[in-house]
């Protein structure tokens, strides 16, 4: 019975956060427009941005093939399966059975269908935003592993359950300079991941200083709308890890209806409020020139080491 | 043939045998180096007839005979046919004069004995002894390839080093199969026969056969 | 000979001989399929040589007689039998491949030397697991070095740069060889010629003795593998040869190298000190970041495989390297992991890579040309292949589904196990070398997105692209062989468990600690499990419901040309190269890189100002290379030219130096 | 101190936005959108005056972005296509171009009296002639520039915000 009961809340986790993600995009549009002074739409304008490319007809240009067309379900497909498996709601279960090193592995698989479609346009614009997407992405995946063997090194294992278990069992092991140095190490591999500010600016139209959006200039309609979905999805499970990783209070660790309804809406107030913070930070910072971003990563690397090396001196 | 006399005539063969190395050494003209390989190739003969008359061997006299017809009759016949015609082979212009090389002949020889004490050691017959004259002559048979001019004291060189290695091979063992002996003597046939068409060659396209102008086709 | 593996074993070996015969002996039409089908039986016959030995069949005889010294001495246990699978499962694909491959008309891949030299070449590869005595292992790994140097220059006469090519190949093989050689004979000059004697001597030997034979080993091994320090004649090697020539070599002949590690590290020599293993484990960690980081600028697509093979042996490397310093500072369920993933990543690796060369040669058959920046647009002209090609790149990037995400998966596993980390050394490596494969990893995927995105998408660059037609059944046949070989080692990593128990029980360590459960891939040691088959499922389910849906629901798809801003038509020129794809990375390793850019502008008669052309030519050069290479090479024909002015012709000279020669030995015999 | 700085700055501005300007009439075919807007704007030839006003449009001060309107880089992700100034001669083929790059539900929006009736340059050489000749136009803003309050109005008539 359990079983069953583990599968029907791993879907429900995905989702929730197939629901969440389009808010936490309204939020993190809202709150940065409050900043600048605007009046900001309502946190739902996702939403119907959403509602209204599903309903138009896909176009693909005439050289593209398979790559071109698959890329949007596949992307929509990972982040799925990562919102599916990872402990966001409960750690019981299929929920929190996956393992940091296989998540890691899908998000960078959804990166790359989205770089081979950005190829397969064969416009200058898709080569572009899908050379430098490439660039970023190799870079990031150091310090996303090495902050993985910072945590699990506290832990004895990568798997995402037992990480936020551990941390739900002895609330100090949290705040030790490893972790703390691994949270600031991840949070600027997120902010790389998902191309917000210093990394990449989302909502610019200047196509040559575009990473994420010049793959995606030749979508439209549905095609689009799953990509924009999945790329607020990548957002959200990643903003989840970091909270659920460095924030583990309020997670169900039992099956009971209860517990992980109270566990979702922990979950769901923890990734507003960093969303929010996300939001709030990007104000205040400039995007980076893109070979200045090589730089930002390596001081990330440097944390995730030292973050490493404090696990050993200290633990 | 008691065994003092055949231990008798046994040494005065290694002496004589070694004695004419150092002759060839010695000696300019052609003509006497041919003469006294004719009696290096008698007494690597008798050397080989002795010791198969010790061991009553008639395999072994076989072999001795037809040492001695090579060593002693056909080879230097062919040498005459070449001496004869390439007239200006009458003098082995020496790199190293006469008396130096008599001097390195004594030093090598030494060098024999010395090296040879660990094989004198172990042979079993008391005709062992003597191995160290042949190991002399192989070395003495090197020096003169190595330090004559004419292509003539090469061919002769190499004679001396064959002749040197047969006496090792029949002192120290007190006689070789018969296989190897003929396989030893044919190719050695064979080499005088290549170096004889080969200066009779070089004769006949570049006048004089000294080696020393040969260099220039190298570049 | 009721032993399986004997039977198999002898029958790969007839099969291939007679693969031989066949080459030399029939018509050119004939020869290619003939020589195919005896090249997969016999490769078919190795593969179940190496399952027999696997499950347990172990087989040794000895044939004194063969060899006239010392006699053949074959020997198959646990971590030969592994390695005669992966190659017989290799040669097995290469067969079919070379019946399309190798064409009707005769020269080229299909001429007499080559297929004579083919099937020889996978039979010594064969022999050189089962080797078990000094000597036929050495004969084996020099019949292999010959008959690979003969196929590399299959096709010298169309390619001028073959030639220059060979010469590296056999310069570094042979070399590689020497050191094997003195290696081995000073190991058996102590601990005898039988591999079981040396087994029973070594632990009597001093270390220091031991130490050396192990250095000098691992040069030749390293060279064999194309470990980056000695690797400059993999590119080129494997950029020449022909493709199936280059697949073998570089998914089986290269292991070949791994295998001889293990082989005297482990096993002969009995697991040797720590320092040891921190040498191949930092060979292994150079090999991986200088080899992926010169695959992402290379443009030439097999030039890119060869180094990728360098990065990915580099990975294996390091996985032995840790395996061995796990084991020599006590910690044996961690060491039987990492040599557990080291050893996946091997057969991993040939499957892949075999999918990934088979694929560049339908490439280059279709084309005519190797270099990225003139490809593209094969998607639609060569969908099989290209289809094939992704798969296998997939794998290749180390991507959750494919198999080299696996055991890329278990090798950081064992890297993060916490348990591991006694003594600094350790304490430290890890997370370094954690650090290296994540960037090696990173850096591979967009390696392969470049190969794959500018070689196969879009639309072609040159009209030797436009003209590609789809190869013959065959070659995608074989490399839907390897494909499937890829998928299966993907979905159920879990199969091969028992076989790596087996191989660590021959090399005297512990099972590794992983559960047997089909599904998953279970470590018992930590709780670490990972579901590549629920995985595979989901993704693919996902894939089909999102596009099945949105086919259905939504409107039809439109097909337009693509945004180009509003003004003329977006021409081939527009698209981004192999080239322009790597530059940032290129820019960002342009320390290790260093390419060599010269810019000449050439201005009109009149005045200086007007610019009559520019021309910019850059080119990476392997930089290992000509740090260390060029030097050696010009030190080495200094002492050529000093070596020449000794033999000036004057026949005295040679005689004298003989006769010297002699004397010298003479006096040293008496002082001694 | 720059980071206090400017937090201290934002406290102390507060919302700048001005009240919403009352939506004209929408269209019927933009019932479609359903409040989301994506705006690519395309410059067939005119003097600028437009475009600055268009920016304001965008600009905190009016700020079209609180009715769903969203300008966007690439005429794929475009519903409303708003042209300015009269179509010059090289811009008709672009204009026409980026119309069909454009997927079904379109609108056109012609911003300013030149692309009502080429204003000030009709019968200019290079003029090639209004926006309507070249592309269906739904909605016309008069003006010459038009007010941004005028800009974001219509813009928010079709959003339907």
């Amino acid at each position: 019975m359990t079983e069953l009961m583990a599968w029907l809340i791993a879907a429900a986790q995905a989702l929730l956060l197939a629901l969440l993600a389009p808010v936490v995009m309204g939020v993190t549009k809202t709150v940065r427009a409050r900043l600048e002074g605007r009046a900001s739409g309502r946190v739902g304008q996702p939403w119907r941005d959403l509602r209204k490319l599903l309903r138009k007809p896909p176009t693909s240009p005439t050289d593209s093939g398979i790559f071109f067309t698959a890329a949007p379900p596949m992307l929509m497909a990972t982040s799925l399966i990562v919102a599916a498996t990872a402990p966001f709601i409960t750690t019981v279960g299929v929920a929190g059975s996956a393992d940091l090193i296989v998540v890691v592995g899908v998000l960078l698989l959804g990166t790359v269908a989205l770089t081979l479609a950005g190829l397969d346009t064969g416009t200058a614009f898709g080569g572009m935003g899908s050379s430098r997407e490439m660039t970023i992405a190799a870079l990031v995946e150091p310090t996303l592993l090495l902050s993985v063997f910072a945590l699990s090194a506290r832990v004895g294992s990568t798997n995402l359950g037992a990480i936020v278990n551990a941390g739900n069992a002895d609330p100090e092991a949290v705040f030790t300079p490893a972790s703390l140095l691994a949270f600031a190490a991840l949070a600027i591999a997120t902010l790389a991941e998902t191309a917000r500010i210093p990394v990449d600016n989302p909502s610019t139209h200047l196509e040559l200083t575009m990473v994420h959006e010049a793959m995606i200039l030749e979508y439209s309609g549905r095609d689009l709308a799953l990509i924009e979905w999945a790329s607020a999805m990548r957002l959200t499970i990643l903003l989840g890890l970091l909270a659920n990783l460095f924030a583990p209070w309020g997670i169900a660790t039992t099956i009971s209806l209860a517990w992980v309804v109270a566990g979702a809406g922990f979950f769901i107030v923890k990734v507003l409020g960093l969303a929010a913070v996300l939001a709030a930070g990007e104000v205040f910072v400039a995007k980076l020139r893109l070979f200045r971003v090589p730089e930002l990563l390596a001081g990330s690397f440097a944390l995730a080491l030292l973050a490493v090396l404090a696990s050993y001196v200290l633990a | 043939m008691s065994d003092g006399l055949s231990a008798q005539l046994l040494n005065l063969c290694c002496g004589l045998f070694l004695l004419t190395a150092v002759g060839v050494l010695w000696r300019r003209q052609v003509s006497s180096l041919i003469t006294l390989l004719t009696v290096q190739g008698l007494m690597l003969t008798g050397i080989a007839t002795l010791l198969a008359a010790q061991h009553r061997n008639a395999e072994a006299v076989g072999i001795a005979i037809g040492i001695g017809a090579l060593k002693a009759a056909i080879i230097p016949w062919m040498l005459r046919r070449v001496h004869n015609q390439v007239p200006d082979a009458r003098e082995t212009r020496p790199l190293v004069n006469v008396s130096a090389s008599l001097l390195a002949a004594a030093g090598l020889t030494l060098l024999a004995y010395a090296a040879a004490r660990p094989l004198v050691a172990l042979a079993p017959s008391a005709s062992a002894h003597a191995t160290p004259v042949g190991i002399a002559v192989v070395l003495l048979g090197f020096f003169l390839a190595a330090t004559r001019q004419r292509a003539i004291s090469q061919i002769i060189g190499v004679l001396l080093i064959d002749n040197g290695i047969a006496a090792v091979a029949f002192l120290a063992t007190g006689g070789v199969p018969l296989i190897v002996e003929l396989g030893v003597s044919a190719d050695l046939a064979l080499a005088v026969l290549v170096l004889q068409i080969l200066t009779s060659r070089l004769h006949e396209t570049f006048g004089p056969t000294d080696l020393d102008e040969l260099r220039e086709l190298h570049d | 000979m009721t032993d399986p593996t004997a039977t198999a074993l002898v029958t790969a070996l007839v099969s291939a001989a007679s693969g031989a015969t066949a080459g030399l002996s029939l018509p050119a039409s004939w020869r290619a399929r003939v020589v195919g089908t005896l090249l997969f039986l016999s490769g078919v016959a190795g593969l179940l040589a190496g399952l027999a030995a696997l499950s347990g069949h172990d087989w040794q005889t000895d044939l004194p007689d063969l060899l006239p010294l010392a006699g053949i001495k074959l020997a198959v246990d646990g971590l030969s039998g592994w390695f005669l699978l992966l190659i017989g499962a290799v040669t097995a694909t290469v067969g079919v491949y070379t019946i399309g491959y190798a064409g009707r008309d005769g020269h080229g891949p299909g001429s007499r030397t080559a297929m004579f030299t083919l099937p020889l070449f996978t039979a010594s590869m064969l022999l050189v697991p089962a080797a078990a005595s000094v000597p036929t292992f050495l004969l084996c790994w020099e019949l292999m070095a010959v008959t690979s140097l003969l196929l590399v220059m299959t096709e010298h006469r169309r390619h001028e740069q073959v030639r220059p090519a060979s010469v590296w190949y056999a310069a570094m093989t042979q070399a590689g060889f020497v050191t094997v050689l003195i290696g081995l004979v000073w190991l058996a000059s102590i601990a005898g010629l039988d591999f079981t004697a040396i087994r029973t001597t070594t632990p009597g030997v001093s270390p220091a003795v031991k130490g050396g034979v192990f250095l000098l080993c691992l040069f030749g091994f390293a060279s064999k593998a194309g470990a980056v320090p000695l690797h400059p004649w993999l590119p080129r090697a494997h950029a020449e040869a022909p493709s199936h020539v280059s697949a073998l070599m570089s998914a089986a002949m290269v292991k070949l190298g791994v295998y001889g590690l293990l082989r005297v590290g482990f096993d002969l020599l009995g697991g040797g000190t720590g320092w040891w293993w921190l040498t191949v484990a930092a060979l292994g960690a150079l090999s991986a970041l200088y080899g992926i980081v010169q695959a992402v600028v290379a443009t030439d697509l097999k030039r890119l495989l060869a180094f990728s093979t360098s990065e990915n042996i580099g990975l294996v490397l390091l996985g032995v390297g840790f395996a061995g310093m796990f084991a020599s500072s006590g910690q044996p369920a961690v060491a039987a992991l990492a040599l557990a993933a080291a050893l996946l990543h091997t057969i991993n690796h040939a499957g892949f890579k075999t999918l990934l060369f088979l694929g560049a040669g339908s490439v280059v058959n279709a084309t005519g040309t190797r270099d990225l920046d003139q490809l593209g647009g094969l998607s639609k002209r060569m969908a099989a292949t290209t289809a094939l090609f992704a798969a296998g790149a997939l794998a290749a990037a180390a991507l959750p589904p494919g198999n080299g995400f696996v055991s890329e998966w278990l090798l950081l596993q064992s890297l993060l196990h916490p348990g591991g980390h006694t003594g600094t050394v350790l304490a430290l490596g890890a997370p370094v070398a954690v650090a290296i494969i994540a960037l090696t990893a990173g850096v591979g995927v967009a390696t392969y997105v470049k190969a794959v995105g500018t070689g196969f998408l879009a639309r072609p660059r040159s009209s030797a692209a436009a003209g590609a037609h789809e190869s013959p059944l065959s070659m995608i046949a074989a490399m839907a062989m390897a494909a499937l070989a890829c998928a299966a080692l993907a979905i159920v990593p879990a199969l091969s468990v028992p076989a790596i128990t087996q191989v660590a029980a021959s090399l005297r360590l512990q099972a590794p600690p992983m559960g047997t459960n089909l599904v998953s891939l279970h470590l018992t040691g930590i709780t670490a499990t990972f579901w590549p088959l629920w995985l595979t499922v989901g993704l693919v389910v996902a894939v089909g419901a999102l596009a099945v849906a949105g086919r259905t629901v939504g409107k039809a798809r439109r097909r337009a040309i693509a945004w180009d801003c509003g003004d003329g038509p977006l021409t081939a020129r527009m698209e981004y190269t192999a080239t322009s794809y790597a530059e940032p990375l290129q820019r960002i390793f342009d320390d290790t890189l260093a390419p060599e850019r010269d810019l000449d502008v050439t201005h009109e008669e009149e005045s200086a100002y007007h610019i009559d052309a520019i021309r910019y030519r850059q080119r990476i050069p392997d930089r290992i290379e000509n740090r260390l290479y060029r030097p050696l090479i010009v030190a080495i024909a200094r002492l050529g030219e000093a070596a020449r002015r000794l033999a000036p012709g004057v026949m005295h000279r040679y005689l004298a130096y003989m006769l010297t020669a002699l004397i010298v030995v003479l006096v040293a015999g008496v002082i001694r | 101190m720059a980071r206090v700085g400017l937090f201290g700055k934002i406290l102390k501005t507060g919302r700048v936005a001005e009240p919403a300007v009352p939506a004209d009439e929408t269209v019927p075919k933009a019932a479609g959108l359903g409040g989301s807007v994506q705006v690519r704007h395309v410059d067939a030839g005119s003097c600028n005056g437009c475009e600055i006003e268009i920016g304001q449009a965008f600009s905190p001060v009016y700020d079209a972005e609180r009715h769903g309107v969203r300008l966007v880089a690439s005429p794929r992700h475009a519903d409303v296509l708003t042209v300015t100034g009269p179509v010059t001669v090289n811009m008709a083929g672009p204009l026409r171009k980026t119309f069909d790059a454009m997927p079904e539900p379109r609108l056109v929006v012609a911003v300013g009296d030149c692309a009502r009736n080429c204003g000030v340059f009709a019968g200019g050489h290079g003029v090639h002639g209004s926006v309507a000749e070249v592309v269906p136009v739904d909605v016309h803003i008069p003006g010459c520039p038009p007010e941004p309050a005028q800009i974001v109005a219509t813009l928010r008539g079709l959003s339907g915000r």
